[in-house]
């Protein structure tokens, strides 16, 4: 498999560490729900084949967290953006809503 | 009528009309309208289930129901080893019963599933790492399970062959569980579908269930490409999909589906005897009874539903062979493959209630582990039929 | 500064260099480097500084460019790494750059995190084919091209020089032995042990 | 010797200007480089080459390429011996020596070929159902024996010699295959101007276009592909690679090849490895890797002697060898007839060409007639007669009549399979030819097209054409736009076939897979047990499983379980490739890392010095820390230890704790961020001073600790554990990217920069006060506990002073650029002589922490809390943090839960063993009595007994109760005493002055 880095160009897995699943958010300490909501976040996962939205580190080049999206069933790399550019945006999106 | 029990003598009168006596090892059955007790997923679990469910409730009608064909999942893709060298508690009598069921198992289910106990070998290279394992030697030995711990010199005499000279991490000892070794491991699939279909389950091919039915949140049935089967209880052993099933029924669980790649090499002359796994890297070895040596290390690492992985983790596997036994060096990599199966942290079996109300709907995963075939199937039957 | 009696120690203890045609060795001893990573949202005044004071533009992708006895490398999204001879005069880049980018950009000394090496000649990307996966081929990585990734499970970064070809690599300086083994291996098919 | 016998006078590829010299089973034989082992056997009128797997029957050459099943030999001898080579395979050399395998005591007196009588028994699966009774001696009798018996070549029983390497390549167009279609795919791409790559396994290119002496262009194929290759080879862009096989495909475009550097030679030269592993990197690829030729199951058809019909040619027309002198050829096909000619032109007798067809096509007709050759058609081979040598066939003809045909050699072809392996690799899924009667690519990986017989156009035309699309189409992708796509000019030969599979009525053994012994009888057997999924059929029968990959032997196979239950051949199923396509070698898939190289190693500052000293080294992950400085008289690594800790204790240590991560945190929100990574607060923390921190995993789970020291406001500088520095700075990464983007904080890894000493020791300032530049205080006054600081040191070095301490004692920590390292030790050394101070490495840095009390590796095991180890107090309840919430779920909260607590020997003489686990007292030893474990454990010096660290069930309540460390794995079971965990100093006085 080989990820495209949004800095580096195109690499080898060998260059990266996969996290784990990009769609959950970390929940509000103050939730009254706030345990159930961590328990979720921390441990509950979809895991359905198909398109897999996910955390991957390039480790051993520019230390970018990545959100990758791939086809889990077929390893297929869909997209690959900067963790940090989605996380603004989700930031922004949160905002707005408020 | 097929010939009955499998024997030397069996086998011998069969070689004299050409083998044209035997019949299927198990039928190939039809689905019918309802059963009492419907396990999905034909693998080593699910049939482990279904074989000792019907061996203690003579009356149940059980079936199994399998998408593809029985034992081509986990149970036909691990590296065949049986262990009980566990360290957490909750593991250790898991384990250790299905050990104990092993080494009884051949002439339980009349089959041969080559159960070998050669002993399995943990090495260490430091003392951190002694101590981590005379913890889990002597958390063993609590739980009444044979393990011990060995020095350099022990491992030394017992396999020589070890880099002992120029090793980047020497070899300071090892954990050694005697009781350890291996198992052929489709024919625990073959021997207990065949142990069961002789009890009366319908072991179900072909037969993928789309849907789950539910009357007051309690499972009265689930939907298939072979139509609709009723079930007064259903249990789920589907390993590396148990995400994608347990969703029909509206749970999500905390896995994740990881391949794991297993190697073999063509076959050689006896050249390993028991199992050796390496302490510091991603390596652990035995050789099969037909010669090929059967080895594996580390999770690809991503999740994934392909059933295969790619080359880092073939070569970091490969270096670890490399650097723990130099002499494999010209033996030849024959055949990889890849299983998925889930995956928690600590990667062990889980077992589940259904979070609806009644927990009158069972289902369990069943993750990497071969050596939880037997006990898995049994310590179900257990939680299955005793609420 | 007053004179220090501590003497400084090469990273590569255990190196050889060489002259050989096919494949020059060298080892770099005597550099100073510093990281720089601006502060959030501070780029382009980071950018704006260094123009100022060494009249080079600092480059977005993997890049590395050059100025008056002065190399910056791309080392990251809004993150570089500057590089310079030490020399007799004990350069500090470190020293030299945090007035520039006091504010704006966090500076770290890196001269003695790294060591670096600079290999040229015609077998140059033969041999870092061999721990190296990043195609080197002049069509696709060209003169004062960067790129962080690993060799034979070292970290390191690199960059080339010329079209000699050549390249200098860094990586952390407790990794150099292992390093100079791995090249030694590597090289020995182009100029012997 | 015998001399060539079957060497043809002209013809082949091979050099005739030169000979080489090599043994087989210790006898000395001559070939020519150029030929394969089997060539050269064959010219010298060898045909037994070996045993079979399980029945040890006769074995000879089948194929002449990588999917042979039969001919495997021992290679080399000694530490280079390698096992089950293919003959085909290997090449020739001078002084090359070879060896039969599975055989006992000879290849021509097997005495296990007794396995042959008992084959009645010894059916697919026949262990199952045996071997049951008495369960005691499955162990000590039958699978012994079956493991005895069991493998066929021996491998060596040495490390091996030789070296491996590594790399990778990029192109845009990889082909795969060397052949007809593989090179007009590698000219057309090439001359588009794309980067190519063109990897054969053979160490000759031309493929099948040389095998069948075809002709190109109106020259000889040979001509054609020495010119094709002169112009590949011209291409700066084009690389050719011979030896090198694809064997697998991966994600992403990602190629695995293994070159075999110096396989053709005795031993490699030095400096060059013995293999290459490539990861070939290719925007796109064209698989041409051709067709394997497929066998026919008839009766005895694995005797030596019998051949596939392809392979007759190719020994004929690449190796000027004559396989045989009389020849019966058998075919369901029409490709196969011009072997026919072939065979006739080399001056080989051909009894008949056997066509299984009732209607030869005109084609076949044309040949025979031309060749004035017997045809009989309609009719079959049942049986071939003779054991080690054929000495005839028996022909069913048409009419259904017997007739015996007497021959030494026979030719079949049961029709081609496209080597298809490299496309199914992702998860393609072949089709079903009807055309062909094989499985052809279907849905394909990403970027791969497919050309000539590995397309399933078998013609030389079709290969020739195909290829040249596939190259120009390929290259096209990649943005190459060649000039226009040029084909040379060939014939297709006539490749109709109407199937054939297996010829019922036989006597003797039908082999399907011939490695694996497996017969059409054990299909039939394996179909009535109801094995008939195809997976079910090759596990059971382990068809399919044996070194060629099941490719001589799957379709066949397939077709007779698809015959046997009436179903048709995709319906039953096709068993998908995995890697490899054709067995690789372990240590090529090792390359540079064994041995010391398996991973690299770090050295800290102090390693030259250490080395220097006699200090020995232990393996912190990648490090090498300095473990201990044994001096001369002392007996053992106690005396060094209770030295060195009495030494620190007294006066002064010196320690290299550069290993620790460190890191450089800056930035307006750098405060903020600190607070929500670590459980403890460090917004309070003072410009200036130290504190000690711990980081959660967000499970609750504790993940880190270490210091952290603010410089400034905005600037802090924390530490990590050496073991956990990647890790950590991994998380710290995601906290700040993925969590948190919006905090301004900048983290710079500066770990490799500083050589870090501890320096601890009632003395320490005194030693110091030599070292650090006299303008700076470093009093306790000046310069506390806890205190970090910018300094000077011996004349202006910049450097850091941290008032840290690990033992317990007026500690410092001290850095300097790292390249000053190495002079800072020496020159600590040499100021702490007046103190008496030594050098200490890690077991005296354990002991003084556990006699401390502080944790470390043992106790941050992975699944302790902070509770756990007794920092519960630290747990910041003001704040968010990562962990916070889920360190006080259920599980982890429980105060029943082991807690860490120090332990003595109530026998002060008695040794205390990490690992050990708490019992109570008069508890018997069981899993329920189970009450925690001893962590980490040290013999104090400063107290004079062993003590430990551990965790017990309710500990920190427990003080003063007599437990039991229960150790049965090494024999140990110690009656201790609960006490607080910090066994020196408890007031903490001496740290402070």
């Amino acid at each position: 498999m080989r990820i495209n880095c949004p800095c580096c160009g195109e690499r080898g897995i060998d260059e990266f560490s996969y996290y784990g699943d990009a769609t959950v958010t970390r929940p509000d300490l103050t939730s009254p729900t706030a345990m159930a909501e961590f328990v979720a976040y921390a441990f509950e996962r979809a895991n359905i084949p198909g398109p897999h939205r996910e955390l991957w580190y390039h480790a051993a080049g520019c230390h970018l967290w990545l959100v990758v999206t791939r086809n889990i069933a077929t390893h297929e790399i869909l997209s690959v953006e900067s963790a940090r550019d989605v996380a603004l945006a989700r930031n922004a999106n949160a905002k707005g809503s408020a | 009528m097929p010939v009955g029990d499998y024997s030397i003598f069996s086998v011998m009168k069969e070689a004299l009309r050409g083998h044209t006596g035997w019949g299927p090892a198990w039928r190939d059955a039809e689905p019918k309208p309802a059963y009492d007790i419907v396990i999905i997923g034909g693998g080593g679990h699910g049939l482990a289930t279904a074989y000792y469910l019907a061996k203690e409730y003579k009356a149940a009608r059980i079936a199994v129901v399998e998408k593809g064909w029985i034992g081509g999942g986990n149970v036909g893709r691990n590296t065949t080893i049986v262990r009980s060298n566990y360290m957490l508690p909750g593991n250790i009598p898991f384990y250790e019963l299905s050990m104990k069921l092993w080494e009884g198992l051949e002439q339980d289910i009349n089959y041969n599933a080559m159960v070998s106990q050669r002993g399995v070998l943990n090495l260490y290279h430091s003392d951190g790492q002694r101590d981590a394992f005379a913890r889990r030697g002597n958390s063993m030995r609590l739980h009444g399970v044979d393990c011990e711990l060995l020095d350099a010199d022990a491992v030394r005499k017992m396999v020589p062959f070890l880099d002992f000279e120029n090793a980047r991490f020497p070899v300071h000892g090892g954990l050694l569980q005697r009781r350890g070794g291996t198992v052929r491991h489709d024919a625990v699939a073959w021997g207990y579908a065949r142990a069961a279909d002789r009890h009366g389950v319908d072991i179900i091919q072909n037969c993928e269930v789309t849907a789950f039915r539910f009357e007051n949140d309690h499972v009265v049935g689930i939907e298939t490409s072979r139509g609709y089967i009723g079930a007064g209880k259903v249990g789920i052993s589907v390993a590396g999909n148990s995400s994608r099933v347990a969703a029909m029924a509206g749970m999500k669980l905390p896995i994740e589906s990881h391949v794991l790649q297993a190697f073999v090499t063509e076959s050689i002359k006896p050249f390993i005897d028991g199992v050796v796994t390496f302490g510091a890297g991603h390596f652990y070895i035995s050789q099969s009874d037909k010669g090929g040596l059967v080895f594996g290390g580390d999770l690809d690492g991503y999740n994934s539903y392909a059933q295969r992985g790619n080359m880092p983790v073939v070569e970091d596997v490969c270096e670890g062979g490399m650097a723990l036994m130099p002499r494999i060096g010209r033996v030849r990599l024959l055949r990889s493959w890849g299983r998925h199966h889930g995956y928690v942290d600590g990667r062990q079996p889980v077992h589940r209630s259904h979070p609806h109300q009644g927990s009158l709907f069972q289902w369990r995963v069943v993750l990497r582990r071969l050596q939880g075939d037997a006990s898995g199937g049994h310590v179900f039957r257990a939680s299955d039929c005793t609420r | 500064m007053a004179k220090s009696t501590l003497a400084a120690q090469s990273a590569f203890t255990d190196l050889k260099t060489s002259k050989h045609a096919a494949l020059t060795i060298e080892v770099l001893d005597d550099l100073t480097m510093a990281s720089i990573a601006s502060s959030k949202g501070r780029a382009e005044e980071v950018k704006a500084a260094i123009r100022a004071a060494y009249g080079v533009e600092l480059p977005t992708t993997p890049e590395r460019v050059t100025g008056k006895g002065i190399a910056f490398i791309w080392h990251g999204p809004d993150q570089w790494m500057a590089i310079a001879d030490r020399g007799a005069g004990m350069r500090d880049i470190e020293v030299e750059l945090k007035p520039v980018l006091a504010g704006i950009a966090a500076v770290v000394d890196q001269s003695d995190g790294r060591a670096v090496v600079r290999l040229s000649g015609p077998r140059v990307r033969d041999v870092l084919a061999k721990g190296v996966g990043i195609d080197l081929d002049p069509r696709a990585f060209k003169s004062n091209g960067v790129a962080i990734t690993h060799a034979s499970h070292i970290g390191i970064v690199l960059w080339q020089v010329n079209d000699a070809p050549a390249y200098e690599i860094a990586m952390f300086r407790s990794f150099a032995d292992s390093f100079a083994t791995w090249l030694t291996h590597s090289a020995a098919e182009f100029i012997g042990h | 010797m015998t001399g060539q016998i079957n060497r043809l006078p002209s013809g082949g590829i091979i050099d005739r200007s030169r000979g080489v010299r090599f043994t087989f089973d210790g006898i000395v034989y001559d070939g020519h480089p150029g030929d394969t082992l089997a060539s050269a056997l064959l010219a010298n009128g060898v045909t037994l080459t070996g045993r079979s797997f399980k029945y040890h029957r006769p074995r000879g050459i089948l194929s002449a390429g990588s999917e042979e099943p039969s001919a495997l030999v021992e290679l080399r001898t000694g530490a280079r011996r390698e096992a089950n080579t293919k003959a085909t395979m290997a090449e020739v050399f001078d002084g090359l020596e070879s060896t039969s395998q599975n055989r006992w005591p000879s290849l021509r007196l097997d005495l296990m070929s007794v396995n042959s009588l008992l084959s009645p028994i010894f059916v697919a699966g026949f262990y199952y159902k045996t071997f049951m009774w008495p369960a005691a001696l499955w162990e000590k009798l039958y699978e012994p024996a079956i493991r005895r018996a069991a493998g066929l070549g021996r491998a060596s029983q040495s490390a091996d010699p030789d070296t491996y390497e590594k790399a990778t390549a990029f192109c845009d167009v990889l082909v795969i295959g060397g052949g007809p279609a593989g090179l007009t795919a590698a000219l057309n791409a090439g001359r588009s101007g794309a980067r190519v790559i063109v990897a054969d396994e053979n160490f000759a290119l031309g493929g099948r276009a040389i095998d069948d002496a075809a002709e190109i262009d109106g020259k000889p194929a040979a001509q054609w592909v020495a010119a094709a290759e002169g112009e590949l080879a011209a291409m700066k862009n084009v690389r050719i690679m011979r030896r090198t096989t694809v064997f697998g495909t991966y994600d992403g475009g990602t190629y695995g090849g293994v070159e075999r550097v110096s396989d053709h030679l005795a031993t490699p030269p030095a400096g060059i490895p013995r293999q290459r592993l490539w990861h070939f990197i290719a925007k796109r690829s064209v698989l041409a890797a051709g067709a394997t030729e497929r066998p026919i199951v008839f009766g005895n058809n694995d005797r030596p002697g019998v051949m596939l019909a392809g392979a007759v040619r190719t020994y004929i027309n690449r190796f000027g060898v004559k396989p045989g002198q009389r020849a019966v050829v058998f075919a369901n096909n029409d490709y196969a007839a011009s072997t026919v000619t072939t065979l006739k032109r080399a001056g080989v007798e051909v009894a008949a060409l056997v066509d299984s067809r009732n209607a030869p096509s005109s084609y076949v007709s044309g040949i025979v007639g031309a060749a004035d050759v017997r045809l009989i058609s309609g009719a079959v081979i049942t049986t071939v007669n003779g054991g080690h040598k054929i000495k005839s066939v028996n022909v069913r003809t048409a009419d259904g009549r017997s007739i015996k045909l007497d021959c030494d050699l026979v030719a079949m072809s049961g029709g081609w399979n496209p080597n298809i392996q490299l496309s199914t690799h992702v998860g393609g899924k072949p089709v079903w030819d009807d055309v062909i009667c094989s499985f052809v690519p279907g849905t394909l990986p990403p970027g791969m097209v497919v050309a000539g017989a590995a397309s399933g156009a078998l013609g030389l035309k079709d290969a020739l054409d195909g290829g040249a699309a596939s190259g120009a189409s390929a290259a096209g992708a990649t943005g190459h736009k060649p000039a226009g796509i040029s084909v040379p000019s060939a014939v297709n030969e006539s490749v109709a076939i109407s199937p054939l599979w297996r010829v019922d009525g036989c006597t003797g053994k039908s082999l399907v897979d011939m490695q694996n012994d497996v017969a059409s009888s054990d299909i039939e057997l394996s179909n009535r047990e109801g094995f008939r999924s195809v997976e079910h059929l090759k596990r059971y029968t382990t068809l399919g499983m044996a070194t060629d990959q099941g490719r001589t032997a799957n379709v066949n196979a397939l077709a007779i379980m698809a015959e046997l239950t009436q179903k048709s051949i995709p319906q039953t199923g096709m068993t998908l490739a995995r890697p490899p396509y054709s067995p690789v070698a372990i240590g090529a898939l090792a390359g540079h890392h064994r041995g010391k190289e398996f991973k690299p190693s770090r050295r800290p500052p102090s390693y030259t010095w250490t080395k220097e000293n006699g200090g020995k080294f232990n393996e912190t992950g990648l490090w090498l820390r300095p473990s201990l400085y044994p001096k001369s008289g002392e007996s053992d690594w106690l005396d060094t230890v209770k030295r060195e800790v009495n030494t620190v204790r007294s006066s002064v240590g010196i320690c290299d704790v550069s290993t620790l991560g460190k890191i450089d945190i800056q930035g307006a929100d750098a405060a903020l961020f600190l607070d929500r990574v670590y459980m403890n607060g460090m917004k309070t923390l003072a410009v200036g001073r130290c504190r000690y921190g711990g980081m959660m995993r967000e499970d609750g789970i504790l993940m880190d600790d270490g210091t952290v020291a603010r410089l400034a406001e905005n600037h802090y500088f924390l530490t990590t554990t050496t073991a956990n520095a990647v890790k950590a700075s991994q998380h710290l990464e995601l906290c700040h990217q993925w969590l948190w983007p919006e905090l301004d904080v900048q983290m710079i890894s500066a770990t490799e920069q500083w050589a870090q000493y501890a320096v601890a020791g009632p003395n320490s300032r005194a030693l110091l006060q030599k070292i650090v530049d006299p303008e700076f205080d470093i009093t306790d006054k000046g310069f506390p506990y806890l205190q970090v600081g910018g300094i000077t040191v011996c004349g202006g070095i910049k450097a850091r002073l941290f008032r840290l301490s690990f033992s317990g004692e007026r500690a410092f920590e001290i850095g300097v650029p790292a390249r000053y390292g190495d002079s800072l030790l020496r020159r600590l050394v040499e100021a702490g002589k007046e103190f008496g101070a030594c050098v200490y490495g890690t077991e005296s840095l354990g002991v003084m922490r556990i006699e401390k009390g502080h944790i470390s590796g043992p106790e941050l095991n992975g699944t302790s809390t902070a509770r756990d180890v007794g920092l519960g107090g630290m747990v910041s309840t003001k704040k968010d943090f990562i962990g916070r919430v889920l360190g006080d779920r259920p599980g982890i909260a429980d105060p029943d839960r082991p807690a860490l607590v120090g332990l003595r020997p109530v026998d002060r003489t008695a040794r205390l063993r990490s690992g050990s686990h708490f019992l109570s007292r008069d508890a018997k030893p069981t899993a329920e009595n189970d009450e925690g474990y001893m962590t980490s454990v040290c013999y104090s010096p400063t107290v004079g007994h062993w003590i430990a660290l551990g965790f017990l069930k309710r500990g920190p309540q427990r003080m003063g109760e007599i437990i039991r460390a229960y150790d049965p794995v090494r024999g140990g079971d110690t009656l201790v005493e609960v006490v607080s965990p910090c066994f020196v100093d408890a007031e903490g006085e001496k740290v402070r002055g």
